[in-house]
């Protein structure tokens, strides 16, 4: 078999899921050996197909290259469109490295295979030892499906997939409870975001699903038509809402990102999740997974961009949440506590990015981020290593680390000084992008420059929060004097007199990531300087055709419309191209401005640290403690949001589950079983009291039987009926012994016959005299029990019944099966009233859909007996009423009598011809 | 006066009333199985009259309601037997042929 | 007949003989060598005599447990452990003999026809030659059996009680296909859970399993309206006895309970069918309770309405929708472990199925008509089931109400009447079979150990059993509806149909909505019960020295763990077969229910029916090759 | 009708009328029982306006002959404890109920006296009586009973054993004391048994 570059990616994702298959089952009983060769060999073999795979795309011909692999067809779903035919959509698995995914899986591999082999050293000891490299690889292998997911439904079984690593991962240590209950709380939040994944892609799908494009959960094909989606309406419950798809699918997927991407309101679970092992909180909980809500922000790129509410929206909320985390973070003790709410911090700059159209930007602090946080996730590790702790490391009870460890220290301070944008590391030119995009939004871009302006004010406050916090801990942990790792009275540890550098397992992964925190922000060099960014040319590919037209057109609202059409003539792999156009065409101080912002951020967060932690010794921020106890107490309670989440949600649900519980118990169960067991039970004893036993009773109750029947025969019963021709009746009269009739047809009063013993007879009713009313006979495709008629008789009005009705009443578009597009909502339709005027029916037409082709426009339509008018999808005929009686009497001479009403249909006259007659006839 | 089927018809419900009134008066069993026998007979005078208004032709007679009179007979000497045997049963076990002493049937 | 007696005699027979022979031989070869000594049994029979032959391989299947359940009367009562063996092996020489049915289906996933085998690799073109296609014998070489084509397949037609023109009439078609496969599987299966905790009367529990069976796959497979509803009383009375007698603490309540219920239910179906067939008389001048002949009736809306809440209602009771499941969670609760499998994969089914096969096509407009109201139920369904499993104490309640929930899920998709919402809707119903027994079997196995149910009972068992808590969590995950696993592809098809079916009109997207919020519902109750059971320390000394699965329960568990990741992964293979009789359901169903909604109050027949040539002689057999060749024709017009 | 026959009706039904009501109004059952005869003789001559001669016979033999002389029998077996007390439960409930019946069965008197049909003379058969048979007479009426009705017939027959067999099934057994009396012996003699066999 030669090689096959398609193959690669077939592998990519095969050979960590391997890895977990072989550890999962065997690695119980395997040595500890084994298990490394495995877990460590299957990824990093992957980590290095991947380079193979991404070398090919960069050496490819054009700026779109993609590897695609088609393995198989999932399955497939059928949507039906409205007056259109189905369209079957399969449901592809079938993988793609582009630009985009490439630079992700490299990504993830690498960071994976570095954090595995930091395991090695860090999880020496534990005894579910093979069960975490399992898990660790279950986690790689649904990362990379996410990653390299052609189509959504295929993205949300790694998206899911890495939910389920992340629960067993966080509840790892499932001996403790609260452990296991973050696992959980992680599993639910990701599901409300999951939700909000499923029902957005079903948005998309029902939109683009059509003969052209049948492949419609591929990325590339709701991309390709991301037009059409800004365009479409959603239609709920019959009525345009106003909204587009695309703001709606956005909206939805966003509730997605939110979840995994823990942006407020759904970024409680993150922290949570620290419960988990250092090297889970690296690799998932900063590094990869949170940021698959970013990549998939930058995968639908376009859809997002048709939507700017949405687009606002989602810049908004990732400002906020940056905001809110590194308030939280400002005060925080424990290590990993710090780490996490700066992830989420970090998270919601790069979600702030893609809402405000920086996506290369964004994506730009997704790669950055991963190294410098990983970093300082595993360098966290490595002090709680030395400390021998399990679930964390308090600052305020460790310092001087950076003697006693001094190769973590080096890394962690490099980390920290990235994340904090110490200028020239890689986070000082990530933060610039995104605050250059905050920037350009806010001047250039057409629809919130308000806005823009508070996301841009967030955003440098949020990094200057970012740089004090990260250099308090930084300085606290490794300057100073050391205190031994903990608090003198804390019942479950010892003070840790010899901390010891970690073994080479865990400090080499150290040194490559501080390295690639350090160097890996020089692919995205900034504007300003105008020297080559190669990360938006990698990412943008449509960026040189974009510009070029730019350059023809002059910079007009028209010339960027122009030039954003002729870059998508190479389809991109990122919208970013409308706001990097507005960028190139702004002037030159707006890069200048958010470089400024952003280091004067890091100067002022970075420097109040070392002054209040490393001249003063930590007094200033005590007295600001003492000060404010109220916003100190409710920063370190995180702002409170379990406790409201608690209050507001998961408690009003669970009495709602016990108020459910309850009333199945009582309410259905009781209602069906025992209501109904007791109804049975009451007529069993009603019956059983006539069951005396006694003779005589029996006797009379038939006795009283026999009276009654005797009595029912002592009088006629002319259960009449009758059977209605073309203008003629043919009455029938009930039969008894005895009985005698005498008709009167018309029921006039005059009697038409005389006695006799035939119970049938037949009449032609010829007169309109005979005619006792009009009946209009109304047939409605949603009528439950078929036409309906309705009687008019003389200076009556009678209104036509709505019910069922409603949406066929008014004047729209009825589709060939009687579907209604509209009208339930917003339109109160009048029915039309039927009024018997001379002879005629005459219809009020109101609102309803009747062609008034009587000539006059006056709204009414005069009908004749047998005429027939449509409206809607429905339609009125106009039939007689005819009555009829008979009197009977039997052998002891009493009589009754009985009238029956009876709707005639007939056939309509010539036009203009004599109206008694020809309604009959 | 005219002696046609109404004739018999009637005298046949009157017969019919007198038993049934004295199946529902009396609570002596042996009287209420004799009543029983009248309101018996008079339907078999019923059955036997219209018969004779409807005779059908000479060499076919009809005779549906002789036969379904004689078979009433035999019904009512099975009835009149098995009734009369209940009536000793009940004898021995209560020492009554009052009909309402038997109510062990109660609900 | 003989063709019968002979794929009797000559394919389950000796495996069975053969299987317990082994045993005899080797007493102590535990179920590694029951399960070898099967295997080998029936490559030697396929070996020696060939595969049996498809005529007449679904009264095979049929008679064979009713032929078990006839000598298990005439074991000895003593010989409990013998009977229970002798059970299990029958059952699964009936589950052996029903996989020849998939012949089709492998055929078509591996070797559609010779030059895809050509051009497939090595490993698949030796599996098809030397192991797939011996043993399918004619059912993998007969190209006019195939489930590609909608129709039924392998069909028998006698005559039964000829006066009431009642046949003795099996098909199957996609539809029912895997519901069998299910079937077999899961009744041995549910017979050897409860291989220790039955202990008394075992002669009588293993006689009402292989009754029970009966009941099942006749109910299945008979495309006699009177045939079906016979099997369909039929199940009923092995499942009374099963929870009635080998129950929990109230098991006569819940027995009682589920009885009255179903038989409400199932007497007005009786009532409806017999109005169906007298109008088809009045109709047609035929006496007939041959579904595909019913079928073709054309009622006035009104009466379909009438009839379809008769049919719904027996139907909705067995599913159960909402409001009429209150007797499921007393029948899973008091029932044995395998009674509970057996309720919860396939006696369910029967309602889902009931609705697919008789009622929606009987009466097509009231079924158009009401679908929404319906649907409506169904999802009130999906999130009061799960609100209420939220809050059990009990597990295996827990684990009813999630059935009601996801239940509802299949209702739905099968209410949505796209072909994906159908689809969907049946894998879910299989999906469910699998996950939920499997998750009965599991706290059936907990319930050995400690004799209690009580969440609060455990805590902290991953800990002393850590392959239980495994292929608990697996399964959780399962039933949770995870991508991979088997709940997701029913799931999310059920949930696209939903989102762009047009049955639902203008409510598809909020009913997509709320029922989407049964996956995060789902989530809460499943994660609930595993971290009350398996998370956190050990918090009752009872539990500290409890046993892991031994491997009997392994063996039980492993094809359902199987199956949960084939289906999760590969679900095409399972989708196929159905596909077309999916689509053809959907087309009649459409067109039915246009032309009804046209006609309104008239009654007749549907267009294109015509009058069989010679009424004791109306072929079924033909029109079926009719079907075949119309849609054949179709396809290759589509193809064109 | 012939005169002869309107005679012989309005006798007849006059005596038919008057011991019916003696039957159901006296209070000695043997007096009732004779009445009753006297009912059963009555209608006997009814059915001979009516020209059933064979049913007439029949009547004479199964009631006169059988059922009444059933009735004296048990009278007799049963003795003057028959003499029923006299108590006034449920009296106006008793008391309405036949005056409802009374009035049920006069209306239905009025009712249906009015219904006619014309008469037929039954022309006999001027033949030989074995062609034609006479209406009403053994040939006839035989031949509807044992040619055309046969299968009812056999089934009266077992009807008749079947209510032979329950009247013996039913009238077999003890009353209470004579129970007692027999279980009492029977003890005796298990206990002598019982004593031998030790």
């Amino acid at each position: 078999m030669g090689f096959d570059i398609q193959q690669t990616l077939l592998w990519i994702v095969l050979l960590p899921l391997l890895g977990a298959l072989i550890n999962g089952i065997a690695g119980r009983h395997a040595s500890k050996a084994a298990v490394n060769v495995v877990a460590v060999g299957s990824v990093f073999v992957a980590f290095l197909l991947s380079v193979v795979g991404f070398v090919h795309l960069a050496q490819a011909e054009g700026g779109n290259a993609s590897i695609v692999f088609d393995f198989y067809e999932w399955f497939s779903i059928e949507v039906q469109r409205v007056g259109a035919p189905s369209v079957e959509v399969p449901v592809r698995v079938r993988f793609v490295m582009d630009h985009l995914s490439g630079i992700m899986t490299v990504m993830v591999t690498g960071i994976a295979s570095l954090i595995h082999v930091y395991s090695i050293g860090y999880m020496a000891e534990d005894e579910g030892y093979a069960r975490f490299m399992t898990y660790l690889n279950l986690f790689t292998a649904s990362m990379l499906v996410l990653v390299l997911a052609s189509n959504v439904p295929l993205m949300f079984v790694g998206w899911e997939g890495v939910g389920l690593c992340s629960y067993l991962l966080i509840g790892f240590w499932f001996k403790n409870a609260d452990y296991a209950a973050a696992g959980r709380k992680a599993f639910v939040v990701n599901r409300i975001g999951d939700f909000g994944v499923l029902i957005g892609m079903f948005l998309l799908v029902a939109v683009v699903a059509d003969e052209r494009t049948p492949d419609a959960f591929e990325f590339a094909q709701i991309n390709a038509v991301a037009t059409r989606i800004g365009l479409t309406q959603v239609q709920l419950g019959g009525a345009t809402l106003g909204v587009t798809v695309a703001t709606a699918a956005s909206l939805f997927l966003f509730l997605g990102v939110c979840g995994k991407s823990a942006q407020f309101p759904l970024f409680v679970w993150l922290p949570d999740a620290m419960a988990g092992p250092t090297p889970v909180s690296a690799l998932i909980h900063a590094a990869t997974m949170v940021t698959a809500g970013v990549y998939l922000l930058c995968r639908l790129s376009p859809v997002f961009v048709e939507s700017p509410y949405a687009m606002a929206f989602v810049a908004t909320v990732g400002a906020f949440t940056a905001l809110l985390a590194a308030s939280i973070a400002l005060v925080q003790n424990q290590m990993k506590k710090i780490l996490a709410y700066s992830t989420v911090s970090q998270l919601g700059f790069m979600v702030a990015a893609c809402g405000m159209g920086a996506f290369a930007g964004g994506f730009f602090h997704v790669f950055t981020h991963a190294f410098f946080k990983a970093c300082l996730f595993l360098g966290a590790g490595s002090v709680m290593h030395a400390i021998h702790s399990h679930s964390d490391a308090d600052i305020r009870y460790l310092g001087g680390l950076r003697k006693k460890l001094p190769k973590t220290h080096i890394t962690f301070a490099i980390a920290t000084a990235a994340i904090a944008g110490f200028p020239l590391t890689s986070g000082f030119f990530s933060k610039d992008e995104i605050l250059l995009g905050a920037l350009t939004w806010a001047t250039g871009f057409p629809y919130a420059p308000f806005m823009g302006w508070v996301v841009f004010g967030a955003l440098v406050l949020a990094a200057t929060m970012t740089a004090f916090y990260m250099f308090r801990l930084y300085f606290r942990a490794f300057w100073g004097e050391y205190k031994g790792g903990y608090a003198d009275d804390d019942p479950h540890h010892h003070k840790v007199e010899h901390p010891h550098e970690s073994p080479d397992a865990m400090t080499v992964p150290l040194y490559v990531l501080a390295a690639g925190a350090l160097l890996v922000g020089l692919l995205g060099l900034p504007h300003a300087w105008h020297l080559p960014n190669l990360w938006s040319e990698w990412l943008a590919p449509g960026h040189e055709a974009f510009l070029a037209v730019l350059h023809e057109q002059g910079h007009g609202e028209e010339a960027v419309a122009a030039a954003t059409a002729a870059a998508r003539e190479v389809p991109s792999a990122m919208a970013s191209l409308q706001f990097q156009g507005q960028m190139v065409h702004g002037a030159d101080w707006i890069a200048w401005v958010a470089m400024g912002a952003g280091s004067l951020a890091f100067l002022i967060g970075a420097g109040l640290a070392y002054v209040w932690y490393v001249q003063q010794d930590g007094s200033a921020p005590a007295g600001l403690q003492r000060s404010m106890p109220g916003l100190h107490r409710i920063l370190m309670d995180k702002w409170r949001f379990d406790e409201l989440y608690g209050f507001l949600i998961v408690t009003p649900m669970r009495w709602l589950a016990y108020f459910a519980a309850n009333l199945d118990r009582f309410f259905v169960d009781g209602l069906l079983t025992r209501a109904s067991s007791a109804g049975a039970k009451a007529l069993g004893f009603l019956l059983t009291r006539a069951q005396n036993g006694v003779v005589f009773a029996y006797a009379g109750l038939m006795v009283a039987g026999l009276a009654g029947l005797a009595w029912w025969f002592t009088y006629p019963h002319p259960a009449l009926e009758g059977e209605a021709g073309t203008g003629e009746v043919s009455w029938v009269a009930g039969r008894g012994l005895g009985y005698e009739y005498r008709w009167d047809f018309d029921s006039d009063g005059e009697w038409d016959t005389e006695w006799s013993a035939d119970p049938a007879a037949s009449h032609v009713y010829v007169d309109e005299d005979q005619i006792y009313g009009l009946v209009a006979i109304v047939e409605a495709p949603r009528s439950m029990f078929g036409a309906e008629e309705l009687v008019v008789t003389a200076g009556e009005t009678v209104e036509v019944p709505t019910v069922n009705l409603a949406a066929d009443w008014v004047r729209t578009t009825i589709t060939t099966d009687g579907d209604a597009d509209e009208g339930l909502f917003g339109r109160t339709p009048t029915a039309p009233t039927l009024r018997y005027d001379g002879g005629r029916l005459v219809v009020n037409i109101n609102s309803a859909n009747i062609v008034d082709r009587d000539g006059g426009d006056d709204g009414r339509l005069a009908l004749r007996a047998g005429e027939t008018v449509t409206f809607g999808g429905g339609r009125i005929t106009v039939a007689v009423l005819v009555r009829g009686t008979v009197e009977v009497k039997n052998p002891f001479g009493n009589r009754s009598r009985e009238s029956r009403d009876l709707t005639l249909r007939v056939n309509p006259g010539a036009e203009g011809g004599e109206p008694q007659a020809q309604v009959i006839r | 006066m005219e002696i046609g089927l109404g004739t018999y018809l009637a005298l046949a419900s009157v017969l019919f009333g007198i038993g049934a009134v004295g199946f529902l008066t009396r609570r002596n069993i042996l009287l209420q199985l004799m009543s029983i026998e009248v309101m018996l007979n008079s339907v078999n005078l019923t059955l036997v009259a219209f018969n004779r208004w409807t005779p059908g032709e000479p060499g076919a007679w009809n005779h549906h309601g002789q036969v379904f009179a004689f078979f009433v007979i035999a019904v009512a000497a099975a009835e009149a037997a098995v009734g009369l045997a209940i009536l000793i049963s009940l004898y021995r076990l209560k020492s009554s042929v009052e009909s309402d002493s038997a109510d062990l049937l109660k609900h | 007949m003989t063709q019968i007696l002979t794929t009797l005699l000559v394919w389950p027979l000796p495996w069975v003989l053969l299987t317990l022979l082994f045993g005899r031989v080797f007493p102590r070869s535990g179920t590694l060598g029951y399960v070898g000594a099967m295997v080998g049994a029936v490559f030697l029979t396929t070996m020696t005599f060939g595969a049996p032959s498809p005529d007449g391989i679904l009264s095979a299947i049929l008679l064979w447990p009713a032929l078990g359940a006839l000598i298990a009367l005439f074991l000895p009562r003593q010989w409990s452990d013998g009977v229970r063996r002798f059970a299990s092996v029958w059952l699964w020489a009936g589950f052996a003999l029903s996989l020849y049915l998939l012949g089709p289906v492998v055929r078509e996933a591996l070797a559609p026809n010779p030059e895809a085998l050509a051009s497939s690799g090595r490993l698949v073109q030796i599996a098809w030659e030397h192991f797939f296609a011996p043993f399918f014998g004619a059912f993998g070489s007969d190209a006019s059996l195939t489930f590609a084509t909608a129709g039924y397949r392998f069909t028998e037609d006698a005559a039964w009680i000829e006066t009431f023109g009642i046949h003795y009439k099996l098909g199957v078609d996609g539809i029912s296909l895997w519901l069998i496969i299910l079937t077999t599987l899961l009744t041995p299966i549910a017979l050897d859970v409860s291989w220790n905790s039955v202990s008394t009367k075992v002669k009588e529990f293993a006689f009402s399993f292989l009754l029970l069976q009966v009941g099942m796959i006749g109910a299945f497979v008979a495309l006699d309206l009177f045939l079906f509803y016979v099997m369909w009383e039929l199940m009923l009375v092995p499942m009374y006895l099963i929870i009635g007698i080998w129950g929990g603490k109230d098991r006569v309540y819940a027995a009682v309970k589920f009885f009255i219920y179903t038989m409400v239910g199932s007497l007005l179906m009786l009532v409806a069918i017999l109005y169906v067939v007298m109008q088809l008389k009045a109709e047609t001048g035929i006496l007939t309770f041959d579904l595909t002949q019913i079928l073709w009736l054309k009622l006035p809306r009104t009466e379909q309405l009438v009839l379809f809440s008769a049919f719904a209602l027996a139907f909705a009771i067995k599913v159960p929708m909402f409001p009429f499941h209150t007797w499921l969670p007393d029948a899973h609760v008091q029932a044995p472990t395998g009674g509970s499998v057996i309720l919860a994969a396939v006696l369910l089914k029967l309602g889902g199925y009931g609705f697919l096969r008789f009622a929606m096509p009987l009466f097509p407009w009231a079924s158009r008509y009401i679908a929404p109201t319906l649907a409506v139920f169904a999802i009130i369904g999906i999130i009061y089931g799960a609100y209420c499993a939220w809050v059990q104490r009990d597990i295996k309640k827990l684990v009813a109400y999630s059935s009601v929930s996801h239940l509802g899920f299949v209702m739905l998709g099968l209410f949505s009447m796209t072909s994906g919402g159908i689809s969907g809707g049946i894998l879910q119903m299989v999906s469910h079979g699998i996950s939920t027994g499997a998750l009965f079997i599991l706290v059936g196995v907990i319930y050995d150990r400690r004799h209690t149910r009580d969440l609060a009972d455990f805590g902290g068992l991953a800990k002393v059993m850590p392959v239980y808590a495994t292929i608990f969590v697996i399964v959780t995950m399962s039933s949770v509806g995870l991508p991979g696993t088997n709940g997701f592809v029913g799931e999310f098809m059920v949930l696209s149909g939903t989102f762009v079916s047009r049955t639902f009109n203008l409510y598809q997207k909020i009913f997509t909505l709320f029922a989407a919020t049964g996956v995060i519902l789902a989530a809460i109750y499943m994660l609930h019960a595993v971290l009350k059971t398996f998370w956190g320390p050990i918090t009752r000394p009872e539990n500290e020295k409890l046993q892991d699965l031994t491997s009997r329960e392994r063996w039980i568990l492993a094809p359902l763990v199987v199956l949960v990741f084939w289906i999760g992964v590969t679900p095409g293979f399972f989708l196929h077969p159905m596909e077309a009789s999916v689509e053809d359901f959907m087309v009649t169903w459409t067109a039915r229910s246009d032309q009804s909604y046209r006609s309104g109050e008239e009654r007749g027949m549907y267009d294109g029916w015509q009058p069989p040539a010679d009424p004791a002689e109306a072929a079924p057999a033909e029109e079926g090759a009719e079907e075949t060749a119309a849609n054949e024709a179709a396809a290759e017009g589509g193809a064109g | 009708m012939s005169a002869g026959g309107e005679l012989i009706f309005l006798f007849c039904g006059f005596i038919a009328v008057v011991t019916a009501v003696l039957t159901v109004s006296l209070r000695t059952p043997l007096r009732a029982a004779v009445a009753l005869l006297g009912h059963i003789l009555s209608l006997a001559g009814l059915y001979l306006t009516l020209h059933a001669h064979l049913l007439a016979a029949i009547q004479l033999m199964v009631y006169a002959g059988a059922v009444v002389v059933l009735f004296i029998f048990v009278i007799m077996l049963i003795g003057p404890g028959a003499e029923p007390k006299t108590k006034t439960k449920w009296l106006t409930l008793r008391v309405g109920a036949a005056s409802l019946m009374a009035m049920v069965g006069a209306t239905l008197a009025f009712g249906v006296s009015s219904i006619d049909r014309p008469y037929v003379d039954i022309d006999q058969c001027r033949g030989a009586a074995a062609e034609c048979g006479q209406f009403g007479g053994v040939d006839a009426l035989s031949d509807a009973i044992f040619r055309q009705s046969a299968v009812p017939f056999e089934l009266v027959s077992v009807l008749l054993l079947v209510a032979i067999i329950a009247a013996v099934a039913v009238a077999r057994g003890h009353s209470p004391a004579e129970k007692k009396a027999i279980e009492a012996r029977r003890a005796a003699q298990g206990g002598a048994a019982g004593g031998e066999g030790a």
